[in-house]
């Protein structure tokens, strides 16, 4: 199998993997109790929050964990949104057109319950203007809650730009970094960054569990109640199996990463051109440099991205795509709506995003089977006239 | 969460028991919020002589305890009246922060004694 | 070791962790993925959510995971006080005085925000009175949700009457079973309740995921916003491993459910025999009779409960206490005070949790370890006069 769909999932590295296991079923305690099973969870955890904050250049009690990427949005956008709403601060808040789901379904909440929020347009490029950032904020703006880089056509934000003038202007911002952490250089000091969420399973960590930079004398209203654990804001017993893994993926991507950028990087481009440079009517979603080091974004004109993903997981090789046939509701990704997408351009996505592991003969492997595929359902096509 | 300190001194407390007609006696806290101490002593030529000590509460309350028996045997009354909640903590190795207020009735018990020591000799 | 702290949580069974292996490393796709990783990945979580449903007597469909018993019960109490209130069909929540804070802590909040919450009484015993749950029952009831049973002192609530008369008003039910899904028998249909939480972590599956039942039919507003996961109610990526470790756990614990349940009883009962003999002034808190089968809660009177659990601890016994000192907030468990505990008294509970994997040598033990440790702390304290 040739797996290039790292900003789905990652596997659990077994270096990870082998640090989890103890946790399992010998240091099992509960990280809430005094006796020494529960303290020696509570150093692992404390352990692993250290190797959190490291990775993002935070103090280790500025990072608490959740069950994932959404719950730390959820916590950051709806916490901060009630709790400056309630002290009279404002209800604007300004996001990006091509955020995640649980940022952009928040924000579409918030809106319902009286909150206004601005989406930010990011043109063909797939990144948003500071121009448009500075016209957008008003006295009643709270939140700025832009991500770091897109889950789908790997685009990067001016975070450090948009940090700045958050900070000029007061107001909070939150970056959802969970595609960035372990993949490019992340400092919540140069992004004068407020809150930033990060997710394990996207960095060879487990599933199930995230972790939520919070700067020192940030304030937010809980949304979920309960033991009182992670500062009040992610109450239920400690996952501290993921808690390890995920601390220790950090640890491993910290170290390696330097080393990872400069190989995907090289990987990603000779995928690139390769492509291009063998299909016709090939293109790149999104801008060509400021992008994820791993993220591959393609558009083939006449055809439909599922049928692709389905042929290349026919060959092995498993891959993604925005279309709007491979989602549940039938609509086009909103992201490559954003990026000024045409429905029909829109369908013909694929997204393969490659790991340190993927080798130099798999990408060979992968610019040697796409050509075909195309073609055979370019050939199949109604709507493809050569 | 404990210091190993701590926990000798929970496990191994020194200096426990009553002094039947004590030169003082402290005693602080209150049962309900699950601390109270009782501190008693002896003194001879201006010296504790022998101290013992009471204490119904956690293993923070019981070692801290303890370990002001230890600091204050065999110093003058003005010595053990001097000795401070953080000498005991620190003499302790720390104590966890939820812990400072149930630690901080061992020097409040003594200075309680040494209190009741004076008024009755002066 | 002698762990006896299982309602705090449990160790991964080996046969559990066993199931979850190869989904940490190799079969790690998203589950909401249509390539062939992702098949293999929803396919075995489906097969947990069965295993899951089969321990409740419910249907399949009728089973979301979660991250946990906390966030099952915030799904439920939020989700049904919101939908309902917004409908217009009232604001009044009825609980029990005992609940574990992820019930307690949101009805509260739920107090602040303009809901009517009514706390029953559980009386010495620590039940509630089916009389008491009929008065308090008004036009306005729009959820009542009362544990099944109680994480510290172990007593069981009559959640079949309690079912019957939510059904004849109309009103919804929720039990939180995170105490007692797999340790007793749990029937959905029996309770007639409209929802109910799981916790994995309590009956050796790993930490960090739940489940909850949701009747067919039964509406709930989420709190949580995302990708659409788990029906709109617990979005983020699908945490495999944990899901398909929790479905293993309901299958064994279902499986084995008859056997355990005599073999743990008989066990607590010689607990119980062998320490109230040996120790005088020494009680149990709760019904004898109505409590779980691995649930044991002494009093003892004149000592406070923290030292008694590090003097366990020092011994190689784990086991837990409700007493002020040992919680960071420094207040006796409101399920003591609840169940008419003088403050003094409070302070001196003991909780042990017995499970399947302990053995009559390691009751004896205990029963042979704590005089001497009664006896010791007696002999320091203060309020204690023989
Ligand atoms: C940018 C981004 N934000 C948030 C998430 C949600 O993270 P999780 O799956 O851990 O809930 C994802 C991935 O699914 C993501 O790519
Ligand atoms: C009765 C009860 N409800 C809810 C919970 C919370 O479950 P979790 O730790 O999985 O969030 C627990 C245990 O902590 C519990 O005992
Ligand atoms: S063509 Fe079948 S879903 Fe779009
Ligand atoms: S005696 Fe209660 S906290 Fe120490």
């Amino acid at each position: 199998m040739i797996y290039m769909d790292h900003s789905a999932t990652t596997p659990v590295r077994e270096e990870v993997f082998e640090i989890m296991k103890p946790y399992f079923t010998r240091s099992f305690g509960n990280a809430s109790t005094f006796y020494s099973l529960g303290r020696e969870a509570k150093e692992a955890m404390e352990n692993a929050r250290e190797n959190v904050a490291s990775i993002i250049g935070a103090n280790k009690d500025e990072i608490i964990f959740t069950s994932g990427g959404t719950e730390s949005d959820n916590i950051t956008i709806q916490g901060i949104a009630y709790k400056l709403n309630e002290m009279g601060k404002g209800n604007h808040i300004i996001t990006s057109s091509i955020e995640h789901p649980a940022v952009m379904e928040t924000c579409a909440v918030l809106e319902k319950k009286g909150f206004e929020v601005t989406y930010l347009p990011v043109y063909e490029e797939g990144i948003v203007k500071i121009e448009d950032l500075k016209n957008a904020i008003k006295e009643e703006t709270i939140l700025i809650t832009i991500m770091h880089a897109n889950n789908e056509i790997g685009t990067l934000q001016p975070v450090n730009e948009i940090g700045k003038i958050a900070k000029e202007n007061k107001i909070k911002f939150h970056t959802d970094a969970v595609q960035s952490v372990g993949k490019i250089p992340v400092d919540v000091n140069e992004m004068n960054v407020d809150l930033l969420s990060i997710s394990s399973h996207k960095i060879y960590g487990p599933k199930g569990i995230g972790a939520l930079y919070i700067k020192k004398g940030t304030r937010l209203q809980p949304i979920l109640f309960g033991g009182g654990q992670e500062k009040d804001l992610s109450p239920g017993t400690e996952n501290i199996v993921g808690i390890v893994g995920l601390g220790e993926a950090c640890r491993l991507a910290k170290e390696e990463l330097e080393k990872n950028i400069s190989y995907v990087t090289n990987l990603r481009d000779k995928l690139i051109d390769g492509v291009l440079n063998s299909v016709e009517k090939s293109y790149i979603n999104g801008d060509k440099n400021k992008r994820l080091p791993g993220n591959v974004n393609f558009r083939f004109t006449g055809i439909e991205g599922e049928s692709i993903v389905l042929m290349l997981d026919a060959k092995g090789i498993t891959s993604s795509t925005g279309s709007a046939c491979s989602s549940t509701k039938l609509t086009a990704s909103h992201v490559l709506k954003a990026i000024g997408l045409e429905n029909v351009d829109s369908h013909g996505s694929l997204r393969l995003t490659i790991g340190p592991e993927n080798t130099e003969e798999e990408v060979k492997t992968v610019i040697k089977e796409i050509p075909p595929i195309i073609e055979k359902l370019r050939s199949l096509s109604s709507i493809w006239n050569k | 969460m404990y210091s190993e300190k701590v926990m000798d001194h929970f496990t191994n407390p020194r200096n426990v028991g009553e002094i039947e007609n004590p030169d003082g006696e402290g005693t602080v806290g209150n049962p309900t919020c699950g601390d109270m101490m009782t501190i008693y002593i002896t003194v001879k030529d201006d010296k504790i002589d022998d101290i013992k000590f009471k204490t119904f509460g956690c293993g923070a309350a019981i070692a801290t305890s303890s370990m002001i028996t230890e600091l204050a045997k065999g110093r003058t009354v003005d010595e053990a009246y001097a000795i401070g909640r953080n000498d005991v903590a620190e003499a302790l190795d720390g104590l966890p922060k939820v812990k400072i207020h149930c630690s901080n009735l061992a020097a409040d018990a003594l200075q309680t004694a040494i209190e009741d020591y004076r008024s009755k000799n002066s």
